[in-house]
């Protein structure tokens, strides 16, 4: 998956021609191979496996009776797995299905961004840059500074909510923020980047040609946006969709700061406030990795379902 | 045992080397609103003096939003005996004593801190640190509950008047699960300072954990529900006294503060010098500095809460005689009568009660 | 009519989304010309105060400082790593290749959270003290797979022809490397850099497990916002947006111009 | 399935057969860049139009307006008597093939050839694709994706997709130009049989001029923008009217001439101290300098013997390359400069290089042209 | 510039220009694919050599085995007696222009051009480039990346790209491949002029068989990974030993016929009842069932008269088409089949579909084959 424009904006890459049969063939073998794959990948054994391994440890270790906080010793509890699933299990599902209205979300908003750049302003080169840094920048904001600003925008005594109510949109004692709303806008928006990139990616390689030939075959626009601009920009969606659910999923700083504690709370929240304030190592790891796990399950059944080569 | 952090090591870290004669530095972890605060230069005037006099930088940070939350930061480092960057923090009773159980802090050489002697009688022997050898007290102070006068003109008296459908989403609880817990169960009837237990516990649990499910309370927080309510999102809280007042001087007078009628929480907080902390003499220094009576008053004066410095009453008639007379700052018995302390909980119950109270405010 | 619909469609509706991506930006832009007192929440008037003084607030430059100088190690590790993880993944034959995907692809399907607290827990084990090396490795660590994946997707469309091309015309494998593929790789290589900066730099779950007493910029105003965050965070982040804006926009009229200057002669 | 089975479906061509493809005063200018200018062109309904002329001279921009991928600039476009200037692509009843193809690389062979009739709801769509797929012969590969394919089956899916809509226009841009010589005279004559058993009207862009010569009913040859001739190919070949058109068109040896008297029907000129003749009808000009034009092929090559025929020139020979059937001859011609010739290899002597020779035509085949053509245009220098 | 200018250097060519090129018993398989079979081919150092056959056959594998870009499964190659079986690509003095340019499309065009001599350090680099650029017409395009260019112009980079290194031997993939006709023809000349005056020796891989028959001295056509037929290329066209090279290399005309009699030199044939006679050395076959050979334009057309000329048969027009030089015939003769007929438009009467025609050659250009050779081998069937 080509995350961004490659600056150069020359269209469609040359096509090497090859199936991947015949490119597979194609490779080479040898230990440069291996010479250049191997630095990172003890990297990424050290510091992500073998980690993911400890914690899978920790999740069993049990706190002996009248221990103190954050005493733990090493064992076989397979136990906790079934406390804390029998404990939150309706915040993995909340945040499972927060993920999955902002993942929706994301995609409509950022389908029309992206192809608005990538398409209609192909040509359009400067436009078109200084549209594809206004998705990136945001980055360099800091995002607990921009879903903070949120919050205010939000906020009760704050512009929109006063219009709302004035409009009667909002009942007087109607509120935006500390709502399931507000958490699901919080990560719509803050992996709204996540979702746009990758489609933006690969609708800059679509051929706009095959558009025409849809017009050219009786198709009208919407017609061929569903026959065939979508389907040929799968592989994109697949990319975002992944991207902006797994985070999603994961992440507790939106329904920290825009959630009000119960009815928004999220398995991100609980892991950090297990690990970081009852100091629960073995619970809060036994819920990381039920959530690395629940989470492959899916991601597996979707590329499964969808296959995309983008991201694998 | 696998070491520090997730394993249980009983040996307990060792006290970092101390630097402080070549590093003229002392950094202090506090809470906000808990240091006298000039709002035209940015900033705390009586720290300025004191580096003035010393010739030790402080670096000042308001990093504790509450006990829970900087315990879980720093308690890893702690356990490994790492230095967390502070060579102060200050924490309330309850988690001092977890520290200080732990070996998590450093032993104070009151030889270098004279004006210890100055900590009020009552507050010199507690029974998590016996002879003070780990800790002084910074200040003490109230919960109780506060509103803005505004925009609910008729007021609070007691923690159900926060159930008030007017109020609906714009009420704020502390995290802080002795308070909360503590005015809830008060209002239940409950004496916190006797031997009650999860029935007690449980009861005032389901009412919090419905006002929150019903959207009735809409946050659990530290210290930052100052912020809700600056920026209007909280109207009602459970709160800390001298907060308010320091609200009040730099938002103007819009809030009010009030000890429930069922009664409210006493508690203290504490400067505990951490295990890895490099600069103990220069942190002993500043201790020293602060229990100064005048000292003590300049900070009264500003913060609101419990003085618990002797002599700091008398040096209080010069800088604001006023507040001579202001229970929350140098309360009387019978302003103390109603306010108390929750009973010590063992480290099983206190296990036990946090989980579920963490778990009920959605953690 | 329906043809007219359409093509005003995704203008307008993708400028609406362009839009809610900017309204917080400007919102963090504007409030940092408050004249704000502790908290910035509320309007008190204008000042250029704060972007005079952008240290003014204690630790909020130390805390770019080290989001930058995290962000910079972190983006040329994970960089060098991943590209040639990439060319090594396109170009070569392994006996485990599906594990060798596996591995790239799971840090991206793992939640933050997750990442961090294995890390954490890892450090913890073995007693690395928390600092800005362990962030540095923890962002490293996230940010290779990112990198793999844009620039295996730029490897993969290079044809391969044309380095046979560069050997055919005399150039050993290590001119062939740096005359033909690593300047041909190099537009994906700065696209993967740039993300890996951006995520290091805005990345605050990751960070807050594993930075001990280290303040990033992100850490320093999610732990501000308990206390109220200081006007100068506004500056700091209103300028390095700004800032990343002119720099790549720089950049596109520099190569337009250059482009243009091409295509006269 | 045979070609009678795709009977045409009244409902999809507007104005049924009886739809004359008329552009009157079309103009398409990209900024300040003229790609077509002016044209007028009425392309009779049924009949099989070619559309010739250089790389870049506009015949895919003519074929884009006529599908409405692209707006004209100025002008009009009707069929049969239907102004569609205005309308878009997807509602008119023509079809292009793709000069590259735009196959639809998510689809399956099939599924790209039903494409068109499902989007019109025709019943058994499925059925007609898989007919029209019989007829380029690829029924075999219907599920396969076309990245599959090579690059001539590829073509031939695209030629399949168009065909199978019947439209009342299909157009052609180059449909063949990826096939091989063998497999493209068989699509040429697929194409042939499919144009007339089922009456469709063909326009069709080609480089390849003996496809055009071959199928085409009339041709014209494009140049800048603009038509230069138009007509049936054989009246185009043997009496072009340009420079460019007789050089573009086959090759020409165009010999700077002058009229010397004019005797009744024919013209008296002089070239380079030879005496020759031309047929005044065969000439757009009849007085002072002419260019006469005569085809290699029309040329007889004999040994330069003393006996100095009418309508001859002598030469020595500079170059001679077989190519199989025939024999290309460079000879350069005394104050002519190279002239070519083309003998079909009978198996005849053959000349050597620096043979010296006589060429010698029937006046029949001479043509005339205006002195003050240019003697290279379209002759190969445009597409540098 | 002229081409003198381009002279050798010496450094770069391993062998010199003495340099002969042998490849013994090459093979190459690709998992259980056989590509190229068990190839024997030498080619003089300086000639112009040339590589037909259809899609798919093993040529560009061929060209890559000698570049070094791909190892053979089996065999050698030795240049200039030098066995170079194993040296990598950047040690060969062989260069290549790829059949799709690989052109670095990070350079500019004058870069990509001198890439190669500044690899080997080549003082002048920028002006022997430039002169390179000179040479295929783009000096002026010198400082555009290639994706400014046109497919043409690309080429012909990549023509002068490796062209400029003066190789012991340059290896030609479809080097022409994308330009038009008037182009091609054009660059053919330069070609051959680079070839000859600076004596590289040319491998040249083309679809395009007239390219292969006017420019080289030496043609092999290849088919299956294995060279059928190799020799000049007017022999080849006169004298094919196989069905296959027959029709693929021009067409040809093959018909059953039985040998009834051997007469001295000549061959008594039966064809379809007529009686025909065939040189015997023109035979690979001398007894029983054969095929026997004319090519289209070797034969004469007449109307049928009653007078049953030796060396001829009967049929009837089928299909006339016109193709500029000359005219197309499909004639159905009695008992053979369709029989191509090609002539020349000098001008004389033309027949029409239907008309009864009796078709004449001279038995000194009928060559005989096999019988049991098929008689569809390489008539385009291949490509399907
Ligand atoms: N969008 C455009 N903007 C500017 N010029 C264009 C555009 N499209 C085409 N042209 C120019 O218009 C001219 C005609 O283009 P067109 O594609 O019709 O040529 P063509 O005759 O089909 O050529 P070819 O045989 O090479 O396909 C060309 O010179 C081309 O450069
Ligand atoms: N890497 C490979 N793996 C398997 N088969 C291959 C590979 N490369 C080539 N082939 C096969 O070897 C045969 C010869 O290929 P080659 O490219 O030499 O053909 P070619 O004669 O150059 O054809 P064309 O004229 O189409 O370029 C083809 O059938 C091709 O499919
Ligand atoms: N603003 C200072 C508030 C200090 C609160 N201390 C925590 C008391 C917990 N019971
Ligand atoms: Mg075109
Ligand atoms: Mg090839």
């Amino acid at each position: 998956m080509a995350l961004l424009a490659t600056g150069e904006a020359t269209g469609p890459g040359p096509s090497t021609g090859l199936s991947s049969a015949e490119e597979e063939a194609s490779k080479r073998r040898g230990r440069v191979g291996y010479l250049l794959i191997l630095p990172g990948f003890i990297f990424l054994l050290l510091f992500f496996a073998l980690p993911v391994v400890s914690l899978l440890a920790t999740s069993l270790y049990i706190k002996p009776e009248g221990a103190d906080v954050g005493q733990f010793v090493p064992a076989l509890e397979f136990g906790n797995y079934l406390v804390v699933l029998q404990d939150y299990w309706p915040a993995i599902l909340r945040s499972f299905g927060f993920a999955l209205i902002a993942t929706v979300a994301a995609l409509i908003i950022g389908y029309p961004m992206a192809y608005l750049v990538a398409v209609r302003l192909r040509h359009r080169k400067l436009l078109k840059g200084i549209l594809l840094v206004l998705i990136i920048a945001p980055f360099f904001t800091s995002f607990i500074l921009r879903t903070q600003a949120w919050k205010q925008i939000l906020a009760d005594e704050g512009p929109v909510v006063s219009v709302l109510r004035s409009l009667a949109l909002l009942p007087p004692d109607g509120r935006l923020t500390a709502t399931a709303f507000a958490v699901i806008c919080g990560l719509t928006y803050n992996f709204l980047p996540f979702m746009t990139l990758p489609i933006y990616a690969n609708l800059e390689r679509l051929d706009t040609r095959l558009i025409e030939a849809g017009g050219d075959l009786y198709a009208n626009g919407f017609t061929t946006f569903r026959k065939i601009t979508f389907p040929l920009s799968l592989p994109g969606v697949m990319a975002g969709t992944l991207l902006t659910f797994i985070p999603a999923t994961g992440d507790y700083v939106n329904a920290a700061l825009l959630g009000n504690n119960q009815n928004t709370t999220m398995i991100g929240q609980v892991i950090d406030s297990r690990f970081f304030r009852v100091v629960d190592y073995p619970g809060a790891s036994a819920l990381s990795f039920l959530l690395m796990l629940a989470i492959l399950f899916l991601v597996i059944l979707y590329v499964r379902r969808f296959g995309t080569k983008e991201l694998m | 045992g696998t070491g520090g952090g997730t394993g249980g090591s009983s040996s307990k870290p060792s006290p970092a080397a101390d630097v402080s004669d070549s590093d003229k530095t002392v950094s202090w972890a506090n809470w906000t609103l808990y240091l006298d605060y000039d709002d035209s230069t940015q900033k705390y005037p009586s720290l300025e003096a004191f580096s003035a006099a010393t010739g030790i930088k402080a670096n000042y940070s308001e990093d504790v939003d509450g006990n829970d939350t900087y315990f879980g930061k720093v308690q890893g480092q702690l356990a490994a005996g790492q230095d967390i960057g502070q060579d102060i923090v200050t924490l309330t009773d309850w988690m001092a004593a977890r520290l200080i159980r732990l070996g998590y802090t450093q032993e104070l050489d009151l030889a270098n801190i004279p004006n210890s002697k100055n900590l009020l009688p009552t507050l010199q022997d507690v029974d998590f640190d016996p002879g003070r050898r780990h800790s002084l007290t910074w200040q003490s102070g109230f919960a109780g509950i506060a509103w803005n006068k505004e925009a609910f003109p008729q007021g609070l008296k007691s923690v159900s008047d926060l159930w008030n459908p007017e109020l609906k989403g714009r009420v704020e609880v502390l995290d802080e699960m002795r308070d909360t817990m503590g005015l809830l169960m008060m209002d239940n009837g409950v004496d916190i300072t006797g031997d009650w237990g999860d029935q007690e516990f449980d009861n005032a649990l389901d009412v919090l954990s419905k006002q929150i499910s019903d959207g009735q309370i809409r946050q659990v927080k530290g210290n930052s529900y100052k912020e809700d309510l600056i920026s209007g999102d909280a109207l009602a809280v459970i709160g800390w006294s001298g907060d308010i007042t320091q609200l009040n001087f730099e938002e103007g007078d819009k809030w009010e503060f009030a000890i429930p009628e069922a009664g409210g929480t006493l508690w203290s907080d504490n400067l505990l010098v951490p295990i890895g902390a490099t600069h103990k003499a220069n942190a002993e220094k500043l201790m020293d500095y602060y229990f100064d009576p005048v000292n003590a008053a300049t900070v009264a004066a500003y913060v609101n809460f419990i003085c618990p410095v002797e002599g700091a009453r008398e040096a209080m008639q010069d800088i604001n005689p006023e507040l001579v007379e202001n229970p929350l700052i140098f309360p009387t018995d019978d302003f103390l009568a109603n306010t108390h302390v929750l009973r010590t909980l063992t480290p099983d119950e206190e296990t036990d009660y946090s989980g579920r109270f963490q778990t009920a405010i959605g953690n | 009519m329906k043809q007219t619909i359409g093509r005003w469609l995704v203008p307008v509706f993708g400028g609406l989304a362009f839009l809610f991506l900017l309204v917080p930006i400007a919102y963090v832009f504007a409030f940092s010309f408050n004249d704000a007192g502790r908290t910035n929440l509320t309007w008190r008037g204008f000042t250029l105060e704060n972007w005079k003084n952008p240290c003014g607030a204690p630790d909020v430059c130390q805390a770019l400082g080290n989001s930058l100088q995290i962000g910079f190690t972190a983006t040329v590790l994970a960089t060098t790593l991943g590209t040639a993880i990439a060319i090594g993944l396109v170009r070569y034959r392994f006996r485990f290749n599906a594990t060798a995907n596996m591995l790239i692809f799971l840090p991206l399907a793992t939640p933050e959270v997750v990442l961090g607290a294995s890390l954490l827990a890892q450090f913890l084990n073995v007693g690395a003290e928390l600092g800005m090396g362990t962030v540095i490795i923890a962002h490293t660590m996230f940010c290779i797979s990112f990198v793999v994946v844009t620039v295996k997707a730029r490897v993969a469309s290079l044809d391969p022809k044309l380095e046979e091309a560069a050997g055919d015309l005399y150039a050993s494998p290590a001119q062939a490397f740096w005359r033909v593929t690593f300047p041909l790789l190099l537009p994906g290589i700065v696209a993967a850099a740039l993300l890996a900066f951006a995520m290091s730099f805005d990345d605050f779950i990751i960070t807050n497990f594993n930075s001990g007493n280290v303040d990033t910029f992100p850490k320093f105003i999610y732990v501000a916002a308990t206390r109220g965050i200081p006007a100068q965070a506004n500056v700091i982040g209103s300028a390095m947006f700004i800032l990343a804006l002119l720099v790549v926009i720089g950049g596109q009229v520099l190569s337009h111009r250059r482009a243009k200057m091409l295509a006269a002669r | 399935m045979s070609t009678t089975e795709l009977s045409r479906d009244p409902g999809a061509a507007a104005g049924g057969t009886g739809a004359d493809l008329v552009l009157s005063g079309i103009t398409k200018r990209f900024s300040d860049f003229t790609a077509v200018d002016n044209l007028d062109l009425v392309i009779p309904s049924g009949s099989f139009f070619a559309l010739l002329g250089p790389s870049g001279c506009g015949k895919t921009t003519t074929l884009r307006m006529i599908a409405g991928l692209e707006q004209p600039t100025a002008g009009s476009i009707s069929l049969g008597g239907k102004d569609i200037t205005g309308a878009s692509s997807y509602q008119r009843p023509v079809n292009t093939v793709f000069q590259n193809y735009a196959l639809f690389p998510h689809m399956s062979v099939l599924d790209n050839v039903a494409f068109g009739l499902k989007r019109r709801k025709v019943r058994d769509a499925e059925a007609q694709a898989k007919a029209a797929l019989d007829l380029v012969e690829l029924s075999h590969l219907a599920a396969r994706r076309p990245a599959q394919l090579s690059g001539g089956q590829q073509q031939r899916v695209a030629l399949a997709r168009a065909v199978v809509n019947q439209p009342a226009v299909l157009l052609l841009d180059e449909p063949l130009g990826a096939l091989d010589m063998k497999l493209r005279r068989q699509m040429q004559v697929e194409l042939k049989k499919i144009q007339t058993e089922v009456g469709l009207t063909f326009v069709h862009v080609t480089h390849d001029q003996e496809e055009a010569l071959t199928m085409a009913d009339t041709v014209a040859v494009m140049n800048h923008g603009r038509v230069e001739q138009m007509g049936p190919p054989q009246e185009l070949y043997d009496l072009p009217r340009t420079a460019f058109v007789a050089n573009f068109l086959g090759k020409s040896n165009l010999m700077p001439a002058t009229v010397t008297a004019v005797a009744g029907d024919t013209l008296q000129l002089e070239v380079a101290g030879n005496a020759l003749t031309l047929q005044k009808d065969r000439a757009t000009d009849h007085t002072g300098r002419i260019l006469v034009g005569i085809r290699p092929e029309k040329l007889r090559m004999e040994p330069d013997l003393a006996s100095a025929a009418q309508d001859s020139i002598r030469g020595v020979v500079l170059d001679a390359s077989f190519t199989g059937a025939s024999t290309e001859y460079l000879v350069d011609a005394e104050g002519v400069g190279t002239v070519g010739v083309f003998t079909q290899n009978h198996g005849g002597a053959l000349f050597a290089d620096g043979d010296r020779v006589r060429l010698a035509w029937d006046p029949a085949h001479a043509f005339g042209l205006s002195g003050s053509e240019d003697r290279q245009a379209g002759a190969g220098e445009d597409g540098l």
